[in-house]
Parts: structure tokens; C-alpha cells; sequence
């Protein structure tokens, strides 16, 4: 998979964080540099620095971080091909079909290859993985991908469409995902990919519940049984503000004394009886609109 | 039929565009309203309409658009296997279509020579088809649909256009508390609400124009309640229910400062000082009056949405509650609400404090394709419900026997016979 | 509704709180008694107080709080005679049918009368409730306790299937609600009975899915617009433990203080060279068997 | 196949009874397996068995059962309409039943006669009868099912017994862990383990018996992590991996207190001295080694799921940490994770603190009837993540043009100036 060595070198996929919002891989070749509103950077000068390094701009006006890839780093920052699926729906994915050392996974679609990744990591080099995708662009994207971050040996990409022509491997499959607008139409081929000498899982994703009753239907008519349906999220903690509220006791006291600054004023003109230029615009009866309103309130 | 809403001059609608934002527009006779960048139209062609129809400015005229039902979508055997990524283009230019709007030619025209410009549009599916209809005639539409401002609308619209100003209360958690306070027809409310009027506006509707609303705000002057705007209510639905004090009147031993001066009549100078002499009583009677009512207590339930702290309001205002009465506190953060909770479990006179908060989950129901909107807005936030009891402490010495019960969750029951600080003591009967 | 006074009198409904899982209704006849674990209370004795007293029992061993009814107490304590709607779903749907004072409401079933009881709440005098019941007992039931309630002009309630025959209004209902198994069969009465000449609104209450998306089907078959689904929860918030935790310092001088007096008795054993009695089972060697586990850890 | 699993003498087995409940059972050569109050079989019935399979049990034997899928039901005209609420009663005595089971009737058999006798059975909807059906075989069926032991099923068997015990770390929040930290075959990784051994176990699986998993622990003895019980893993997979330290022995400046003592020979009085001796400097040659390990640093990740303190333990362990690598902190409450992303947030070589919380929800999923199932199980707990990184203190002073930029939520470009307590900063490269 990617470098393990502590030090960058030339020809290493890197993922640059620019910013929390911003990540960009980065295939380190000498020779060129790497320009952004964060700065301007010789890839030159990244290598034979750790990972990990804070990396000030060659220009003075900015820094990066440059980050060894993970995939769940390549999944934010990796070339959208199509929707892709997140670290909750990955990381559970892989727990409930039980992938791990040395498993034997189907996938399909290819897609962004954001799954793919997760699941090369976790099988390492002992496992496998035939990933199929009906798209041939994309296909060819994913396959060029795979090769430059040295998967070429883990994974079996084919261009197929699953739910027409089947999987090209019979009784194999630890664990089969399927990620396809109509996964009901590849259950049957599925079944044939699954070993059948011990437990083998299958799961397949959908946004939609209509799509999730229907294959639902589908795998309990082709005789899967322990079917069950999850939704998952990873939601951020929002921080909730623990600064002290102000007291009524306070507002009140402010209140008070606005209302002794008004009243004189009030008492001034009913004495004086006349109206004054500069009192034109301010109300002079109880009910001021001029509003002491404290601090958060804010009225229009 | 009495209660048929219809849109009167100098109300306030909201009308929801194509691309589903909301807007309130103010539809004054004889004026010109303007929808956001699709256009404008004459507001008489607006009023004595009912809610809920759909129109189209047409000449800054309003051309009623049939209704729609969701339509079913055949799902062929097409995917997007074969369309590019990346390729699904605009097909016409910007320019082209700027000079058919120009030349006045109707949306769903546009949308059709789009369509048949596209190369790859009969290779979608016919899922990818609609939503690529839908997005747009989002766009070029001129239409809008006017909103029936229920309670629960205006609240929907306050928290998607600015949330912090009704302090993120849900329509969800606000008909939560409505229920908590047991908010009927005709009954005797205090509120103190720092949430734009939101709140007030919940308890004023469900009064129904009988009964009391005492609310306690922190002005001089009698709070603006904006978000009581938008639910258009006849003004006497309000006038005789609604009743205001603020932080400083509301104390028993406040004395008024502008109580009436008594100037000998020679004293006099003109009738305009004479006018605000009259208007200082009348408006000091009017507080008098008011405080009275409030000492009055026996009032049904009391709800907060403050941002002031929480315990110091319980403790101002529940010596005016009848026994039984309920106690609806809101916060957008469960820590001020956490506080109370401890406090009031070892206070005698209040009983069963429970703190909780609102989940609510849309979801897109579309033939083939329902599922959880993913916008899901955070949290409306917590609510903390209490019922105002009369205590009686020979009572409580008791109940050790109880009290050993596991999983009998009664609090009251444990520390009544502890000492508690006397600011949390409501009045006793 | 129920009783308005300060003061309870004999024939008013009541609220017993018990315990905060123990509700219990109960109506005043002054000469009957209420016996239970939390103690022994005269009827009679609690005529003239305040609804909301605390009041003790007769015999001395225990006390109960004597409430005022609303439909939220009701709701928990009344007697369940099927599954009925809770707070959350109750206040939702009332919101977002808009159901307020003078609204026209219609409802099937009746079931426990849960959802009745707030409505009536709601739309107040002016207001009228058209509650339908298949089943007839349930039915009966319900209507001796509106009437009791002091609900019977609010209220008509019908023994009838409404899937089957239909609603007895038409062009009435501001809103209309159903909780049936199978709502879509009541769809075409349910828009019948609808009023015409403004938004009128309908809400359908499932369990299942599969239930909901074949209601949506109808509703939008029968020409409704505006379809769409909610679901809603009232979670306790649960307080979360703010005590400070241990640190690994406070912990790593136990283990240390620990290790010195193994030490002692380890050196006296190898000086000794040979084997206590009391030692045979306090084993000798670098890793005692003894945990020093810090507060909380507890392996077994 | 290489990895078939089977059930082995020694293992530990988790079982699904018919009422739903997962128990775990030892498998022992030769010995007799009781589970719960359904029975027991002869263990060498199961040994050798892959998991999966239903059993009944008949006379101490396993009997494999067909595998069920759901069944279709159909709906019926039929409904509840004409049953009295009460009265859908046990139709057979309890006597009778005890009878019949007795006599050795089989469960089925007992159902059958149940719902003969039942007046109302024929009244019931198919949906309510179907119910019926599969509480009344619950209740009789003597046979269970067993459930491979992978990090999920073990997870959920934990969350559910005791999740306590396992720091309320659902199966969800674990995999997510083990995501956010990378953890891969043949890695070398850091973690505290409060949690039962759960943690671990999940480490110790996904490496598959190659790397390092230095665990820092609470005890003086190795820790005992009950949960890498359930797993079943053949012993050079854990013996191969995992070291221990404890927070005493992990310090930097620990001498320990029984470094090998040198004895004259001729005062060496027994053979039993000798070995003493001898396990001694074995015991302190082994933690002096894994000393080293730790101190050599260079550690792919670190993960907590402790009771004590966190900021203390990142301040202990970051610095074995090599550059890009993950810290995952995992607590039951949120506040302590709050606490620690304020300190992360102002304190340089931590990038992008995030603080999350899984969600999870499981549906009964059985032909026209699926519903979310209610038992939403609270929380699974807070997770911290942050990445390791060296800081550059030159880089960070020119940056003032970036950090203001709305939203762009670099928390490190904003205080990396500031001082920073001395605690919290990494050791530099």
C-alpha cells in the first residue's frame, strides 16, 4: 500500500492538508512545485522530511501539513468520481461483513473507490479484492488509481456490469458488498460468488428505502437468512457554550436605572410644559421605544 | 364558514419558491410586491385569496397554477452506464438562454429545448431524468405557492431563515411545550420569552382570543414580538389577551417612579402638558393593574424562553402558580437546564422534573426514492418540564420505606426532609 | 373538561401521582377509600384542597400528590386499552395539522382515547371532535369516559369501521386523523370528509414502512399534495457524570508504592531460600497475580 | 480453506437462544454444555461444527435444524375488530402444558394444541397470529443457534450483557476507531484499555498476528482482558503481539525496584532459590525490552478507551508517536472529550481535532412489517480524533491572511503562537 518509511520520498503519494475543509493528494516528483492560495512549495523540498511535517511556504505566505495517505484521508480528499460512501457506512460495513487479515471480498461498484481503499487496508496482503465497475471510464480511473498506490496485487478490477453478467469468481467470497442502484437484480450472481463452506455476509447499500425493501425481498427469496437493515451516522459534537447566563437580578437593576434616567428627563419637560427642538423625536410618554435590551437579545 | 383564513390587506405571507426557499412578503393594497429575484406582482391580485395556491407572475399578474401530485416515475431498464462523468453538461449556452428569456419564451419552454439539445438526455434513467426536470424548473420558473401561516409554518420558516433568534426552538420542541404547559382556550398563561415572541405568539394562538397572557421581557417598553407578525392575528385576538411586564415591574416591592405627579391645576401651563399628565396616569394605572393581575397568581402553567438564567425566573414567578401547574422551560443548551434540574430534585413544591430533547427526522417521499432528508438541523433543544405542587412537610418523614425501593424515582420524596435553599420555596397555599 | 376550581370537590376526576411510573386516575365519591402501597386515603379527605397538595397518608406510612388532569396525565395514567400515541407524536401532529381553538377535527380509532382527550384540550368549546371506533366495546368504553370528562358536547363518537363505511361527515373536517393498520382504505371516505373551501390537512400514523409508503400511495392517488413523513421522539436527556476523573499519575504512585512492598517480601523469600507456609500460595515471581486495579476497572 | 472457522475444544461460544438472548458457553472436551434454562448437550456435539448452524437439543444431542427464512405473510381481510382486548388468554392450563412437556411432546406440538384450542385464533389478523406463533415457540423451543465469534458479534454480545464493562463502546463506535486509527496488518500500535479488552481485541484481529500492540495498563500483572477470551485466537497470534506495560513501568525515569540481584553463588542455598532468580531476570529482561520498544517510538497510532484522565495519557504517549499518526480517544461522556479537544485546539503538533458521536439505528426488517426497532441503546460514547504532526514554529507566524478567512477552521494556524503548556508538546523530530 502506500509508504510506510518515516521519510517521504520521491514517487510517494502524500496528502497535503490545507485546511480542515481542504485536502488534495500529491504525488511527490522533484522537479515540480505545488501552488495554492496556501503558498508555493517545491516537491523537491518534502522530500527526506517526515510525515507529518508542518511545511512553511516557499514564499513566506503559508503553511501545509504534509500527512502520510490513510484511506479514510484519501476518502476526504480523493477525486469525486461518483457519491461516495463515508467513514460510519465504511467503518461498519467492514465490522458486519467481518473483513479482515487475509479476507476474500467482492465489490461492487468500483465507484470512487473510496470503499475499495478502506478494504485493501484492512485485508492486507494476504487477502483480496474483485472490485466491478459498469462504468469503463471510471473503471480505468480506479484501475490506474490501484496501481499507483501499489494495490495492483491485492485487487481484481473488472469492467462489468454485475447485474446483467454475474461476478467472475464462484464460491469465494468471505464478504460481498454491493453499492448499485438496483442491487436486487445481482443477488442471485452474488450467491454464486459467496463460498459455501462456512458463513459468508453480504450487504448492500442504499439511499432509498423502497430500494432497501426490495432487496430485502430478494435476498430472502435466494435463501439469505439474518437479514437486518442499519442506518449509521458520525455525527460532530457540537460544543455547547458553558459561559454564565446573565441574571434577571441584573436586567432588573438596568431597568431601574434607565427608568431614573427617563423619569427626570419626563419630569423636566411636564415642569418646563413646553416642548423642546431637541425633544421632538424622543416619546415622552411611559412607554419609551427606546429599547435597554441586554446583550443577545436584539429586537428589530 | 367563520375560521376561513384568507389573505387581507397588510398581512403578512410566506410564499415558498421553486427552489423550495420561503420568503414573508407584506401584500399591501394598491402595492407592488416582489418575490425575491423572480418577480413581482400586483398585491390586490393576492388579497381574498385562500392559502395554499400556486401561481405564476405573469405581467406582474398572478396566473393560478394547477395543482401537482407526485408523479410516478417508470423505472426502465436505462442506468447512466454509458453518459460521462463530467459530460452531463449545460447544453445550451448561457447566452442562448438569457436571449429566450428575453424574447419572453415560457419556462417549461426553455427546460424542453434543453432537453432536446442534450446528447446523453435519453441515455439517463428515468429517476436521473425527473431530477434533472425538477433542478430546472426550479430555476426558471417564476412561481410560488402561498403558505398558510399556522403556528407551525411560522415556526418552520423562523428556524430555517435565522434559528438563533427563536433561540433553535423546533416546530417539534415548541409543540412539545405547548403540551407540557396544557395551553387551552380561555386559560391564564405567564410566559417570559426571549425568542422573538415565538412562544407568545404558540400561547396566543392556542387561547383563541380569551384568557390572559402575562408575559415578563426585559424593556422598558412593551416587547416586539416579530414573529407574532407573521400569524396575522385579528388585533383584538390580542390586545385583550396579552398583558406585559418587564424584570424591574414585576418585583413585589418595585416602586414606580413615574407614578402620577399631582401639579396643582394653576400650576398647568397647556393642554399638551395636561395630555401627558393624562396619558402618565393611564399608563401607571395600566402597570398597577397589571402587577395586580400578576399578584393575583393562580395562573395555569408558566413557560420559559429566556436567555436569562433559569433559576432565577423559577423563583420570581412560581409563587404565581396554582397548584398543579406546569412549568415548561426551554434552553438551545442542556447545561443551564441540567442546573435547574438539580436544583429543583431538591426543592420541595415541585415535583416529577423530567429533562428532554426533541428528535425529529424528515424525509423526501417520492414514489421509488423515500428517504431521510440528510439536513438533519442539529438539535431544537431541551426542555425542562416540572409540576408546581403545594409541599407538606409533615408528610414526608415518613417514607423511608419507599424510598428503599429500587428504581422508584421519586426525588421529592428523598431530600424533602433536607434543608433547600429558601429561593427555590414557592408560596404556600 | 375536567375541573377548573383551586379547590377539589367530590365527582372530580383526579390525578393520583404515586411514584413517577405509578399514575393513577381516580374520581372523588366522599364515604370511598384509596388503598394502596404508598398508603390509605379518605375520598372525603381531600375535598376542599388544592388540586397539586402533597398529602399524607391516613395510616402514616407514605404520601401522594393529588393533580389536576390534563390529557398529558391522562395519557400515562389511563388505563391502555391498545397502543397508544405519547407526548411527541401527539403534540407533532396536533402542530402540524394545525389543530387550535374552534378546529374541526376528525379521528379513527378512538383506541385508548389518548389522542382524543388532547385534541378536546385543543379546540376548546368551539371547537368539535368526530372520534370513529371499529371496535365496539373499546367504543363504549371511550364514550362513558368524555362523558364523564365533561367532554360529551365536544365530542361524537361513532362505532362504525370507516374503512369499510365511511366517515358521517362530509366537507367538514379542518383536519383529520388516522391511526388504522391499513389507513389507505380509508383515504377516498377520509377526502370526503374533508372540507372543501380551504387547506384542510391529513395525517396518517404507522408503525411500519411498508404501511406508510402504501398510505403515501393513496393519499397521492386520491389527489392529496404536500405528502410528506416525519418521525419524532422525546429522548430523556441523560445528565452525564462530571466528576473528575483519576489521573495516571495518582495511579502509577499506587502501582510503584505497590511494587516496593512485593519487593520487600520478594527479597525476604530469596534471602530465606526457602518456602513459607503462608507463602505457597502468594506467588514469588515478577508478575504477582494480585491486580492493583485503580477504582472503576474491575477485571474479573 | 485456510480460515474456516470451527468450533474448537476450549472455545468459547456465543449462542442465540429462541427468546432472543445470546449467552456465552465453554466448549470443553468431553464435558456437558448447559445453556441457560433450555438444556444441555454433549460439547463433543458442537466441537468440530462451523458456526451458523441451529441445533435443537434432543436428549443431550444436537439436532441441526433447517435454516428459516422469513416468511411472506399474507394479509387477510381479517382484523382484530371482534377480539375483546383481555381475553386472547392462554388457551391451554399451565398444568396442562407442564403435562405435555413431561410426556415429551415436542414444542411444536404444544403450539399446534395452544392454538386449536384458542376461540379467537381464527379472528386474528395473519400478522397477529404470526406473532402469536413466534412467542409461543420462544417459549418452548428447546434449541439455539451459535454465532461466530467475529469483533462485531462479540461487540454486541458485550454492549448488551454488561456495556459498562466495555466503556459503552458499541460495534458501530469500535469500528469506527479502528478506522479513524488505521489499524492494518503488521502495524505497531499504542493503546490503554480500560475497556474489558476490547479494544485490544479489535487491534490484535485486525493485525492478524504480525506487529506490535503495546497495551499501557492499571495493574502490576499483565492486564486481563476478558473480551480477547470470546475471540478464540490461537495463542501465537496474541503471545507474538501483544506487550504490556503499566503507567508506572512505562515512565520514562522508572527504575524498577527488582533489577536482577547478584547473589554469591555459595550463598545460593536451593534449587528453588535458582529459579526464583532465574524468573527474575527473565521478568526484567522482558519489561526492560518492552520498555525499549515504547521509547523507540515511532508507534502507527494510539488509542484510549480509559477511565483516567485523557489529557494526562496523551501527554504520557504522544510522544512514541511517529509523524501522521492517528490519536483516537474514546469516553462514555462527552465532557472529558470537550475538555481535551480545548487543550488539543491550543497546543501545537495536533492537527484537526474532530469530537464525534456515532448513531445507530436497526430495523426489524420481516416482510410488510419493517419498523426501526425501539431499543434505541442511548449512546455508544464520544470519540476524539486528532492527527499527530511536527510542528514548525517559523511557518506559523505569517499566516495572519489566512486565518482570516471566514470558516476556514484551522485551529492550529491560530494559536500555534501562543504559549502552550510545555505538557502537551510532542516530542519534535
Amino acid at each position: 500500500m502506500w509508504s510506510k518509511a518515516r521519510e517521504i520520498a520521491a514517487g510517494d503519494t502524500v496528502i497535503l492538508w490545507l485546511t480542515r475543509d481542504a485536502l488534495q493528494p500529491l504525488i511527490i516528483e522533484p522537479g515540480k512545485e505545488f501552488n495554492s492560495k496556501f503558498g508555493s512549495y517545491r516537491h523537491a523540498d518534502l522530500v527526506g522530511i517526515p510525515f507529518g511535517s508542518k511545511v512553511g511556504s516557499r514564499t513566506g505566505n503559508g503553511f501545509i501539513h504534509v500527512l502520510r495517505p490513510t484511506p479514510e484521508l484519501w476518502t476526504i480528499a480523493l477525486p469525486h468520481r461518483t457519491q461516495i460512501l463515508y467513514l460510519a457506512d465504511i467503518a461498519f460495513i467492514t465490522s458486519y461483513l467481518n473483513i479482515k487479515n487475509g479476507s476474500q471480498v467482492v465489490e461492487a461498484g468500483t465507484g470512487s473507490g473510496s470503499f475499495s481503499h478502506s478494504v485493501m487496508r484492512s485485508i492486507g496482503a494476504s487477502g483480496h479484492l474483485w472490485s466491478y465497475e459498469f462504468h469503463e471510464t471510471r473503471a480505468n480511473k480506479a484501475r490506474q488509481e490501484f496501481q499507483r498506490h501499489g494495490l495492483s496485487d491485492r485487487v481484481t478490477l473488472t469492467h462489468r456490469n454485475v447485474c446483467k453478467d454475474g461476478f467472475t469468481v464462484t464460491d469465494t467470497a468471505d464478504a460481498l458488498f454491493l453499492d448499485l442502484p438496483a442491487p436486487w437484480d445481482a443477488i442471485e450472481h452474488a450467491k454464486k460468488a459467496l463460498r459455501k463452506d462456512r458463513i459468508a455476509r453480504i450487504c448492500c447499500f442504499s439511499p432509498c428505502i423502497e430500494q432497501v425493501l426490495r432487496t430485502v425481498s430478494a435476498l430472502n427469496d435466494s435463501g439469505f437468512t439474518d437479514i437486518t437493515m442499519y442506518e449509521t451516522l458520525l455525527r460532530p459534537y457540537d460544543i455547547q457554550q458553558t459561559s454564565s447566563l446573565p441574571t434577571i437580578g441584573e436586567i432588573s437593576d438596568k431597568l431601574k436605572q434607565s427608568e431614573i434616567r427617563r423619569e427626570e428627563k419626563r419630569l423636566k419637560q411636564i415642569a418646563s410644559g413646553h416642548r423642546g427642538g431637541t425633544d421632538s423625536k424622543s416619546p415622552a410618554n411611559g412607554n419609551s421605544q427606546k429599547n435597554v435590551s441586554a446583550s443577545g437579545g436584539g429586537y428589530e | 364558514m367563520l375560521n376561513l383564513p384568507k389573505i387581507q390587506p397588510g398581512h403578512n405571507v410566506l410564499v415558498r419558491q421553486p427552489n423550495g426557499d420561503v420568503r414573508s412578503i407584506k401584500v399591501d393594497r394598491d402595492s407592488i410586491v416582489t418575490v425575491g429575484r423572480l418577480g413581482s406582482f400586483y398585491a390586490n391580485e393576492l388579497i381574498g385569496q385562500p392559502y395554499g395556491f400556486s401561481y405564476e407572475m405573469v405581467n406582474k399578474q398572478l396566473k393560478i397554477l394547477p395543482v401537482r401530485t407526485l408523479e410516478e416515475v417508470e423505472d426502465t431498464d436505462a442506468t447512466n452506464e454509458l453518459i460521462n462523468d463530467g459530460e452531463f453538461v449545460q447544453p445550451l449556452t448561457l447566452d442562448e438562454i438569457q436571449t429566450l428569456k428575453q424574447s419572453g419564451v415560457h419556462a417549461s419552454e426553455i427546460i424542453k429545448r434543453q432537453i432536446e439539445q442534450h446528447a446523453n438526455y435519453s441515455l439517463k434513467t428515468e429517476y436521473s431524468k425527473d431530477k434533472y426536470k425538477k433542478r430546472k424548473e426550479a430555476k426558471y420558473s417564476k412561481s410560488f405557492i402561498t403558505i398558510e401561516p399556522t403556528m407551525h409554518n411560522v415556526c418552520d420558516y423562523w428556524f430555517n431563515k435565522d434559528q438563533n433568534r427563536i433561540r433553535d426552538i423546533r416546530p417539534d420542541t415548541l409543540s412539545q411545550m405547548l403540551a407540557m404547559a396544557n395551553v387551552l382556550p380561555g386559560g391564564r398563561y405567564l410566559a417570559v420569552d426571549d425568542a422573538s415572541g415565538l412562544v407568545a405568539a404558540a400561547i396566543l394562538e392556542r387561547m383563541g382570543g380569551s384568557g390572559t397572557l402575562l408575559t415578563v421581557c426585559d424593556t422598558d417598553s412593551p416587547p416586539a414580538y416579530p414573529v407574532v407578525a407573521n400569524m396575522n392575528f385579528p388585533t383584538e385576538m390580542v390586545q385583550s389577551v396579552l398583558k406585559s411586564l418587564n424584570w424591574a415591574t414585576s418585583e413585589q416591592h418595585y416602586v414606580s417612579v413615574h407614578a402620577p405627579v399631582e401639579i396643582p391645576a394653576d400650576e398647568i401651563r397647556s393642554d399638551r402638558q395636561k395630555t401627558r399628565l393624562r396619558k402618565r396616569k393611564v399608563a401607571h394605572e395600566l402597570l398597577e393593574n397589571t402587577r395586580e393581575e400578576l399578584f393575583a397568581g393562580e395562573f395555569e402553567a408558566l413557560m420559559v424562553a429566556s436567555q436569562y438564567e433559569p433559576s432565577g425566573i423559577i423563583d420570581r414567578l412560581v409563587p404565581y402558580l396554582a397548584g398543579s401547574a406546569s412549568i415548561v422551560v426551554h434552553s438551545p443548551h442542556s447545561q443551564p437546564l441540567v442546573d435547574l434540574q438539580n436544583k429543583l430534585r431538591n426543592a420541595p413544591g415541585f415535583l416529577g422534573p423530567s429533562l428532554t430533547e426533541g428528535w425529529l427526522r424528515k424525509y423526501q417521499v417520492l414514489p421509488g426514492r423515500t428517504h431521510p432528508t440528510m439536513n438533519s438541523s442539529g438539535s431544537g433543544g431541551y426542555i425542562l418540564h416540572v409540576i408546581k405542587v403545594y409541599d407538606d412537610p409533615t408528610a414526608s418523614s415518613v417514607i423511608i420505606s419507599r424510598s428503599k425501593k429500587p428504581k422508584t424515582d421519586t426525588e421529592q420524596t428523598l431530600d424533602s426532609s433536607e434543608a433547600t435553599p429558601p429561593s427555590l420555596r414557592p408560596s404556600s397555599p
